[in-house]
């Protein structure tokens, strides 16, 4: 709407952590002052499974240009078995979304416990990196969302 | 924000909202609020006549079409009786005054106020939120009481919790001359001292003549006794009309989804004489 | 007449493109419909039908009708701009041109539907007469001359040329334009000869198509109930999967729906194609009119063929393009709903 | 054919089934529609030939809610999908007798017509159970003959087999008609670049029109409603906005089928636009083999599915990007 400035590319990261690891790993890394980019907007959900491969191509579709799955490591689900099946579902979703021709890296899952504070913010310094290197997303991007 | 007049060169379409302001709001049932409705500069949105609908739409949301409640007589504004049931009318019940909607309309047809009804005694027969439609016909009869006969209106409800208008009835139509106020309530309740029993039994209590006109609105269940009952009672079908309600998108006989037979209940209706609904075929 | 030599064609299409938007049939991945002209577009003119018919230029599949935008409690309405440029639908075949004039009916009826109006102003019908029919087709039940399209412009593809007959004043014009820019000539004795051949050729074989002689005998306003009441519906919807796809590539449906999108910036209200055939057309809060697939299925038909002509001084709302018959999954069609109830007909005049 | 309905004259005369699920003749000689028969008389209309290649399965969810017990044809591939609807409890077993019929192969409409065959008036060589080599076609252009071969559906040159995973009893003939590997046609795309993976499947997926016959006729799509009729997610709706239908709609519908789809095909059969849907299902297939081992939807009727199980081992997510 506005006249555009070349301004410098932001990458806007939607990171779905669970509440009872990586939520409490991501509290931990602000708690302890260690920094991770303000891009990044965590979503809490109850557990990892809990996200449905639809809340991943609608957060690409709103305009998200990466998006972070963040869970209890394998084995210490608060449910017991949650991620594991989380697990097999993205890693089908990423499979078909780089069989689509969708860049490769654009999606990502990390398990990340309450005591994982510094793996927390280095995950997600790490993560922004690459969707900064990958650049906009423009391919799972709804048209009509585009100001 | 926009402040370009891009879209001021022609006339706009049929399908284009205006913004309307809830300027105040009245809880009448615990699941029934009206709303009443200005243009934001004041005034009212547009002019119509009683028993046409507009689409109200909370954008983002969804988009529905109500009854009119208020009478074209009343200049200074709409009102909208919405009862909650839905996720449109749940986001509308929890607006506030100063709150902005959109609305486009009016549209379908509306009650004969000028034409058939004109001379005729009139009876109304209402039904919990039926009342809507059928107040904006009352208020206009009575602001125009020398062009009409007897009035009667039955109104009914779950309880008496669940009467609409309840203030006005009272102190306006109550209090009208010529006019009489039969309410009744599904089942008794401490401080009732008013009739108990569904409507279309009381309908066949009060023992109406068959000089009148009825104008039925309520529950299909309610609407399907009350004309068993009326042609009991020796009413015939051109004497009773009724307003539909189905699903509506565009308001203007074009979107499909309101088409029974060879009508467009959105265009065509909401209003129908009984014998024109005995032509549809019975899918409504 | 006017013609183009075949190889001149690109040409022709560069030129109508320089001045105004050109939709033709376009191939992509396998399969023809209308699209936007550009250099790189595989233009297929030798496809009879497109998979959708035309209607979309006119009546776009999805289309945004305005923009609400929020400023704490206020709102603003940005309304869509209307077509204000001139287009081409060049292509268009006799059954799809008629299908307009039945949307005509509906959307330029009062109210008129400005988006609709504006596109109907500002689009140049170029229709293409068509050759070698198929066996779906029956658009000479509906009046529709195949080998001679009625249109702003009609042409006729032959061997060698593109022959191009203006009909109307929006024709005639963009045939002067053309003509001033050296890509029309004049037709000569033989092109015109070719041309007539053409069409009593086609026209030969319409007389021989299967659907050719269907009745519509008995489809009117009258009979309605009886229609809507036949027990027959029960039979013939059971295949039905309540998919849209006949809907769809109908070129007179205009059922549409009108939804909302958040675009994170404002809230686009845009309309779409709706399906009868949907679960959830009827659906409202207090409940479904039609809640059996049985109900939308008659609906489909009641409406082509009694309700609307009932409304429209007798005009079917079906042009015979035979795309549903072709594309249905389940192989149901208009045509088998028609001989159902004339074989209905004949078996109760046996019995009698 | 006279087989199948002289059988299902008997199991109606003796009581077994109340109804018959088939297909019943169109007016064209290749256009016969799924159908439900009530009486012997009404079978005299019934068909099956190498045009019937609607999978009935689907049809028995339904059927399953009415009275007494249906009799169903259904070929060796439909038989998959039959069994998954009674694992996921979409069937009712004891409502169904099933006739496992032979199949030699069904054919395409499309295929035919994009190999120049048009305005067809009859057609011979579909035989059901003495499919000829080649199909001879009338049309008003004169006479087309066709192998037959090259007129199959795409699934039938990916066969499953000529087995029938569950029957009551068998009818008929079939014919090997499996001459491709089933996943040539993923990997062909694998090795392309992304953006030419992108590409293609922009332009593939650009014409979907949102009919949802695809869905609608998906025996793995048997939810009561589907998620894309809901009102609440805005995205949810029946807009052709393109972008929609290509970065949504179609992902996650297979998505959705991941693991209980059969491979039956219906979906690129039924598409009116071609597109070639079966290549999304195919993906999923061949990743859950590559990762969790083997496994056939539809093979049996109480093994767990790969979506709702799992290992301790699985491999991470991460695999897809150090694969490349």
């Amino acid at each position: 709407m506005s006249i555009e400035a070349k301004e410098e590319f932001r990458p806007k990261i939607v990171a779905f952590c669970c509440n009872w690891c990586s939520y409490a790993g991501a509290d931990l890394a602000g708690s302890s002052r260690l920094s991770y980019p303000a891009d990044v907007k965590i979503i809490r959900v109850p557990c990892s499974c809990r996200v449905n491969p639809m809340f991943i191509l609608r957060a690409f579709e709103k305009g998200a240009d990466g998006v972070i799955l963040c869970g209890c490591h394998p084995g210490d689900c608060h449910y017991s078995t949650g991620n594991f099946y989380a697990r097999r579902r993205m890693t089908l979703l990423f499979s078909m979304l780089d069989y689509l021709g969708v860049e490769n890296g654009r999606t990502r899952v990390e398990w990340v416990s309450a005591a994982e504070g510094v793996k927390f913010s280095t995950t997600m310094n790490e993560f922004v990196a690459k969707i900064h290197s990958l650049g906009k997303n423009v391919r799972l991007g709804d048209i009509r969302c585009k100001d | 924000m926009c402040e370009c007049n891009c879209h001021t060169n022609y006339t706009l379409d049929t399908l284009i909202p205006q913004v309307g302001i809830i300027t105040d709001i009245r809880q009448e049932t615990p699941d029934v609020k009206t709303f009443r409705v200005n243009a934001p500069e004041g005034g009212k949105l547009f002019e119509h006549m009683p028993g046409q609908c507009a689409m109200v739409c909370v954008p983002g949301v969804s988009e529905a079409m109500f009854s009119i409640t208020s009478s074209p007589t009343n200049k200074e504004y709409q009102e909208f009786s919405i009862k909650r049931c839905g996720e449109l009318t749940d986001v509308l019940h929890s607006m506030q005054v100063g709150d902005e909607i959109t609305v486009r309309g009016p549209y379908g047809n509306n009650f004969p106020v000028e034409t058939e009804l004109k001379g005729k005694n009139l009876l109304f027969i209402a039904g919990g939120i039926g009342l809507a439609p059928l107040r904006s016909v009352i208020n206009y009869v009575l602001d125009n009481r020398e062009n009409y006969g007897t009035v009667d209106i039955v109104y009914g409800s779950r309880s008496a919790d669940d009467l609409v208008q309840l203030k006005e009835i009272q102190e306006v139509w109550m209090k009208a001359e010529g006019v009489n106020v039969h309410l009744t309530i599904d089942r008794p309740q401490d401080g009732w001292d008013g009739h108990v029993g569904f409507v279309p039994a009381y309908v066949k209590e009060l023992n109406m003549t068959t000089d009148k006109t009825v104008l039925i609105c309520g529950p299909p269940i309610m609407i399907k006794f009350v004309l068993a009952g009326l042609l009991e009672m020796g009413f015939s079908k051109e004497q009773v009309y009724t307003t539909l309600e189905l699903r509506m998108k565009c308001g203007i006989g074009k979107c499909g989804r309101c088409n029974i037979g060879s009508k467009y209940v959105c265009k065509d209706g909401p209003v129908f004489r009984f014998d024109e609904i005995d032509e549809l075929p019975n899918e409504y | 007449m006017k013609k183009i030599v075949k190889e001149n064609l690109p040409a022709l299409f560069r030129a109508i493109a320089a001045q105004q938007d050109l939709f033709l049939p376009i191939k992509t991945a396998g399969q023809t419909n209308f699209g936007l002209w550009t250099e790189e577009a595989e233009v297929d003119l030798e496809t009879l039908k497109t998979v959708k018919s035309g209607k979309d230029m006119f009546f776009p599949q999805s289309e945004t009708l305005y923009t609400c935008l929020k400023d704490d409690k206020k709102i603003y309405i940005k309304p869509e701009a209307l077509q204000d440029r001139n287009f081409v639908a060049f292509g268009m075949k006799g059954c799809d041109v008629k299908g307009l004039e039945v949307l005509d009916r509906v959307f330029l009826a009062d109210p008129v539907d400005t988006f609709y109006a504006a596109r109907r102003k500002h689009g140049i019908i170029v229709a293409m007469a068509c050759n070698e029919p198929e066996t779906s087709c029956f658009c000479k039940v509906f009046g529709v001359d195949c080998a001679e399209p009625s249109a702003d412009v009609a042409v006729w593809l032959t061997s060698t040329a593109l022959c191009w007959k203006a009909q109307t004043e929006k024709g005639e014009a963009l045939t002067a334009t053309l003509t001033a820019a050296g890509l029309l000539e004049e037709a000569t004795e033989a092109d015109l000869h070719h041309v007539e051949g053409e069409k009593a050729v086609t026209r030969a074989i319409v007389e021989k198509l299967p659907y050719m002689n269907l009745s519509l005998e008995g489809w009117n306003g009258e009979a309605l109930n009886e229609k809507f009441n036949s027990p027959l519906w029960e039979k013939l919807y059971k295949g039905c999967l309540a998919c849209g796809t006949c809907t769809f590539v109908c070129p007179t449906c205009q059922c549409y729906d009108i939804k909302d999108y958040k675009t994170g910036t404002g809230v686009q209200r845009y309309r779409c194609w709706d399906s009868c055939m949907y679960s959830d057309f009827t659906m409202m809060a207090h409940g479904n009119n039609r809640t059996s697939q049985m109900q939308r299925y008659r609906q489909r038909f009641m409406h082509k063929l009694i309700y609307f002509p009932a409304n429209n001084d007798g005009m079917y709302s079906c042009v015979g393009c035979g795309r549903c018959v072709e594309k249905c999954p389940s192989s149901l069609n208009i045509v088998k709903v028609i001989k159902a109830f004339a074989a209905e007909k004949t078996n109760e005049g046996g019995a009698r | 054919m006279q087989r199948l309905i002289d059988r299902a004259k008997e199991l109606l005369a003796d009581g077994t089934v109340v109804r018959v699920l088939g297909w019943k003749a169109g007016d064209m000689g290749y256009n016969p529609e799924p159908a439900m028969f009530d009486n012997a008389a009404e079978l005299r209309n019934f068909v099956y030939d190498g045009f019937c290649g609607a999978n009935l399965s689907k049809f028995m969810i339904e059927a399953s809610k009415l009275e007494g017990k249906t009799l169903v044809f259904l070929k060796p591939c439909d038989t998959y999908s039959f069994n998954q609807l009674i694992k996921e409890h979409r069937v009712d077993r004891d409502k169904a007798y099933i006739i496992g019929v032979g199949c030699q192969g069904k054919l395409s409409m499309e295929k035919i017509k994009s190999m120049g065959v048009k305005a067809i008036e009859s057609v011979s060589g579909a035989d059901a159970f003495d499919a000829a080599e080649e199909l001879t076609f009338e049309t008003l252009y004169g006479e087309k003959t066709v192998a037959y071969k090259d007129a199959m559906l795409q699934r039938c040159h990916v066969c499953k087999g000529k087995e029938h995973m569950i029957y009551d009893e068998l009818l008929g003939e079939s014919k090997d008609t499996k001459d491709a590997d089933r996943f040539a046609e993923v990997e062909r795309i694998e090795a392309m670049s992304p953006e030419e993976r992108f590409a293609f499947f922009q332009a593939e997926l650009s014409k979907c029109i949102r009919c949802n016959a695809c869905r609608n006729v998906c025996p793995a799509c048997s939810c009561r409603k589907c998620i894309f009729d809901g009102t609440k997610y805005d995205s949810a709706q029946k807009a052709n906005t393109t972008s929609f239908e290509e970065k949504m709609f179609h992902i996650i519908r297979a998505f959705h089928v991941a693991g209980r789809c059969t491979d039956c095909g219906e979906c690129s059969r039924v598409c009116p636009q071609g597109i070639p849907l079966h290549l999304f299902n195919r993906k999923f297939i061949k990743d859950i083999e590559t990762f969790y081992g083997e496994y056939q939807a539809g093979a049996d009727t109480d093994s767990k599915g790969p979506l709702t199980s799992y290992t301790f081992d699985d491999v991470e997510p991460s695999i897809v990007a150090e694969r490349g």
